[in-house]
């Protein structure tokens, strides 16, 4: 068999390639951005309540 | 809510002009297309009836957003939703209100329009007749869309991208059914008693979806 | 008795955010995993797998194609599940999930519809016909794109939610009409050769890196929701705890 | 008649608003809620009415000793910022439609449309359209149509907004007359109201450090 | 000024959901056509233009309407009324305003649509080319059409009377000119100077009469 | 600068709504119009604002003793019953639209937007859609308006309506530092707005038999 159609073959993994790389690239960063926006909060001391330590004195 | 009926209808006519607007622009649509086509009255004539559908169904979303915005502007819409007649009812009697304004006097011009594009008196029949059973299933579906457009306040567009999808079948089925109806090996009644069954199907779904997004929305 | 209600604080357990949070977080490296070396494998298996004697080396394409445009469809069924939660249930959970589904999905058909085209081209000979099953498609695609559109038009998550939810469900008439297009309607695509009663009409030679891929495009598409998902619940957590500090900044 | 509300809270945006409240009227008790701009009025008035859904509790009525308890909504007449009128129809068109439309609940007779307009001082102009009255006379007019239909429960959020002192005397009257025939009113309000022994809810407006979103 | 730009911008943006819908939207449009006139490529390329053409002047008429009436609802028309600059320039940028949110991704999606509908490339540019020129005017006198529903609570009827006769000469030059790019005989700059010079003419009257009917408002 | 009106009246529809008002206010005055629904307070600062066209008579602003007379809307600030503030955008971007779009009139400076919040008492909150406040909140911001761009007169109509007894005592302090500053207010109420020295003018409404119609 020859490669009779090679350029849209390739094409089509490329595309696919790339389209599906750029999703999963998308998803990371903003995981990362997102990571990275909660830990600058953490560090400002803002936490959710469930997060929160417990202080002495608060109720059980 | 006959009073319900009646009110819409009354604001309709008063406030919005609807249904000028929408035969206005209907006949521009359709005195557009020759100008595409060229003079070729027998092109015309072919694609006549499937450019006066898609001028209906264009000239339906003009206005059909606001069908529940309107309201929620101004406050009634807290009282309809408040009510314990079925919110559904409400919606249908709504979108027939709408479909009396803007979609009935689509129907009605339609055969003027069927001259123009130099259609047969049995195709002109035919597409007002499709038309008249169709077009209530286009502001069914639409009233959908508007009521996911009273949570925007602009939906315009929004909506009409959300509706025309969904409208896709009805188009098919009301234009197929018109060619049927003059060209000779096609039987009329399959595609228009599809179409009718497409009707009654979104006489259902749509205000209940409408109904589902109005309660979940409301602020 | 008691089993049931067992059985539901499984299931309730399972659907606390934070749970899920972790949940995610041990899960996710091995899907990765097992999705690469999938890949890696079922790429290998479509480059050393023969052409059709018929269509030539464009086979290759379906192993892209077949899978893409499964998984747009199978996307949107998750969403129409998660609909029916967000409806019933309310849960935020499944708000997040249809909401992280939606551009997944979009990525999805649109390689369908990029590869179908490219496929077409030497086998129709033409990039593209307003046909049922490829308008059908494209419909969805237009779908997925006004969803993600009205989510971002809204700024109330749970509300947002909920009235996309509705449209998803409304939408799913599509399905349906996908899937059965090439039955109902006779067009240029083909029907469906896979899975068919009486067993599959595909020769095992292509059947077997076809299959490979679904299953890779599969774990592909749920690794990646479910990073889409942790995603969202975090930047709702962000946008909640920003709110309340600047409410304790306010209260002095 | 009574009306129960059972540890009720709500969500506005992503925020819980209030959090626990219950009460209970009967017939002839009216209840005047107030706190500062922004602490849950209006919120607590909604869900009430059903407009917004409670996070928690539930709210309803009881018709009688053994009655199967129903939605407050179904019993209720809601006058909120916007006085759901239409600008373009007349004064007798809107409010004729909103007595066809709600219809009256069981137990009561809504009153007629000029004898409406009588009542609330504004004989002779129900022909206009309603686009062409004063803020003031928009506002009675809203009232008016708390009396074409018959609801006993008005839920009634900062009713005297714009009104003048002569319509704050005969809305006072209005109310009090609602109450001496069964009727329950319960209302937001920054302005005395003048009602006799009404009971009254003060929301605070939650701690915002309890703040605890749904994620 | 600039401010009042973007402004409109972002509410367009922010409701609307901003250029992406409008491009959406143009395209379900698109979508829709084949479904009634069926999957013929070269009727597709004929028509084309006048599609395209089409699409976008509902696309402009969809949200029009509230040009005004949105700014009136919450009473910053008032506040917009008072100030010391010309009233004219008010209108003509909140028109630009709108034309960049709802016209302008239009022209640009157009190519693509072209592609859709199979037409020849120089089509295509003719297409995009027209209607980068003519599609401001549609905004412009729209806004007329706008200012008049505003002022007559009763309008309705008016507008409609008034904007779409005045539409259809932009869209007839328009189509022609497109079409005259492509066929011999015809000649492509006489409509297409036509068109320019009705622009030129709208951009000036639409808005003063925008203005005018603005500042006659009587409540 | 003196704000002088002469011979005013006004036609609502086709009737006339009020004759011949005149006044004359300089620098640090306020005025309050007083009266009973539909009596004409709206009519009259409409008309002032140059939305309504007076059918006799002029307003008109003088700057400075000399100087060429401008109409009072240029020089004005207006707080109808609506509050134009976008739901849809930010309370920060509504403020710096406003402030942009309106500009300084000469001899004064607007605040920063953040220092108007404070004032209004409600910091911290600027940055959520204006959709999302509540009614009371809406009007307080609807108050920072007036102050993040400067003008000399203020009109305003009803500008308590919805606000609670600290609001009531926020916005008095707003108003009288205003004035302080050589301001000049114009106001419609119907509650006391607690202003010193003010002077009033109460509206009758026009006798009925006095009424014309033109033909
Ligand atoms: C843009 C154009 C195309 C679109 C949108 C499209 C879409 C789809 C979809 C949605 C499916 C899944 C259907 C199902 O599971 O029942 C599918 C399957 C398939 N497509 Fe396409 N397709 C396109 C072009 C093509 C072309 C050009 C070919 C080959 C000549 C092709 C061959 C196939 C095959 C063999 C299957 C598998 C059918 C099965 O076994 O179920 N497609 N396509
Ligand atoms: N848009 C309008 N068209 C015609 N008539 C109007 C319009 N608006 C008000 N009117 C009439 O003008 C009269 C005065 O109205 P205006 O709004 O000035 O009263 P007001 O003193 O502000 O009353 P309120 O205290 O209720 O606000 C009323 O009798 C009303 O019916
Ligand atoms: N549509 C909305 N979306 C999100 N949050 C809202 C919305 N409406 C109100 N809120 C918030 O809910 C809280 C309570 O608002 P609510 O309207 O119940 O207050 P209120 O007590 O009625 O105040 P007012 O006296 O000003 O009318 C406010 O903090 C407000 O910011
Ligand atoms: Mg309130
Ligand atoms: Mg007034």
């Amino acid at each position: 068999m020859t490669m009779d159609h090679a350029f849209y073959i390739y094409t089509a993994y490329i595309v696919t390639f790339v389209l599906i790389g750029a999703l999963i690239g998308w998803t990371l960063l903003d995981g990362h951005f997102r990571k990275r926006e909660l830990k600058v909060l953490e560090v400002s001391g803002i936490r959710r309540r469930s997060a929160r330590p417990k202080r002495e004195g608060d109720a059980p | 809510m006959i009073a319900l009926y009646l009110r819409d209808l009354k604001l309709a006519v008063r406030s919005g002009g609807g249904a000028l607007i929408g035969v206005l622009f209907f006949m521009t649509v359709v005195a557009v297309i020759p100008f595409g086509v060229g003079p070729d009255l027998n092109l015309l004539s072919r694609i006549g009836p499937a450019i006066v559908w898609i001028g209906a169904l264009l000239a339906t979303l003009l206005g059909l957003d606001r069908l529940f915005q309107a309201d929620r502007d101004d406050g009634s819409l807290d009282i309809l939703l408040m009510q314990e007649t079925p919110l559904v009812l409400t919606v249908f009697v709504k979108c027939l209100a709408h479909w009396t304004a803007s979609g009935l006097p689509l129907v009605i011009a339609s055969p003027l329009l069927g001259l123009f594009m130099n259609m047969e008196p049995l195709a002109i029949g035919a597409v007002m007749l499709t038309l008249l059973v169709g077009s209530p299933a286009i502001t069914f579906i639409g009233a959908a869309g508007a009521a996911v457009a009273v949570v925007l306040p602009r939906g315009g567009l929004l909506v009409s991208i959300l509706v025309l999808p969904l409208v896709v079948p009805v188009l098919i089925f009301g234009v197929s059914a018109s060619y049927a109806a003059v060209e000779d090996p096609a039987p009329f009644l399959p595609p228009f008693l599809f179409l009718v069954a497409i009707t009654l199907f979104f006489a259902v779904i749509g205000p209940l979806a409408a109904a589902l997004a109005l309660r979940n929305s409301s602020d | 008795m008691s089993d049931t209600s067992i059985q539901t604080t499984r299931l309730s357990a399972l659907a606390n955010p934070t749970r899920f949070l972790a949940l995610a977080a041990s899960v996710l490296p091995w899907m990765a995993g097992i999705t690469a070396i999938l890949f890696a494998v079922g790429l290998y298996f479509s480059f050393t797998t023969e052409g059709d004697y018929q269509q030539g080396m464009t086979v290759m394409i379906m192993y892209i194609h077949v899978p893409a445009a499964w998984l747009s469809m199978m996307c949107y069924t998750v969403m129409a599940v998660s609909a029916i939660g967000s409806l019933v249930w309310r849960h935020p959970l499944a708000d997040v999930s249809h909401k992280a589904a939606a551009p997944i999905g979009a990525v999805f058909t649109l390689i369908a519809l990029i590869t179908g085209s490219l496929w077409g081209k030497p086998m129709w000979g033409t990039w593209w016909v307003w046909d049922a099953r490829l308008t059908s498609v494209f419909v969805l695609f237009l779908m997925y794109l006004g969803l993600i559109a009205l989510n971002r038009a809204m700024d109330d998550p749970s509300r947002a939610a909920r009235v996309s939810s509705v449209l998803i469900l409304v939408g799913f008439v599509n399905i349906p009409i996908i899937k059965f297009s090439v039955d109902w309607w006779n067009t240029l695509h083909q029907p469906a050769s896979v899975f068919k009663m009486g067993g599959s009409a595909i020769d095992a030679e292509f059947l077997r890196p076809l299959l490979i891929m679904a299953i890779a495009f599969t774990l592909l598409f749920f690794t990646l929701h479910i990073m889409a998902m942790r995603n969202e619940i975090w930047r709702r957590r962000i946008a909640s705890q920003r709110r309340l500090a600047a409410r304790m900044a306010a209260k002095g | 008649m009574r009306l129960l509300a059972d540890d009720l809270s709500a969500r506005r945006g992503e925020e819980l608003i209030f959090r626990g409240i219950s009460f209970g009227l009967s017939s002839g008790d009216a209840m005047v809620l107030t706190g500062p701009n922004g602490s849950g009025k209006s919120t607590l008035l909604r869900v009430l009415a059903g407009l917004l859904r409670a996070e928690t509790g539930t709210a309803q009525v009881i018709e009688a000793e053994g009655a199967e308890p129903r939605p407050v909504r179904e019993a209720s007449h809601y006058l909120g910022h916007r006085n759901a009128m239409k600008l373009e129809l007349t004064v007798t068109e809107n409010l004729a439609f909103w007595r066809d439309y709600i219809g009256n609940f069981a137990g009561g007779e809504g009153i007629d449309i000029e004898h409406a307009a009588d009542l609330v001082g504004l004989t002779g102009i129900t022909h206009l359209p309603y686009g062409y009255l004063s803020a003031g006379q928009q506002r009675r007019f809203a009232m008016a149509k708390l009396l074409v239909a018959h609801r006993p429960v008005w839920i009634l959020d900062e009713p005297t907004a714009a009104l003048d002192a002569d319509a704050d005397a005969i809305f006072a009257r209005l109310i009090e007359t609602h109450r001496a025939q069964g009727g329950l009113v319960i209302a937001a309000t920054h302005q005395p109201l003048g009602l006799r022994d009404a009971r009254s809810l003060v929301m605070t407006g939650f701690e915002y450090d309890e703040l605890e979103a749904r994620l």
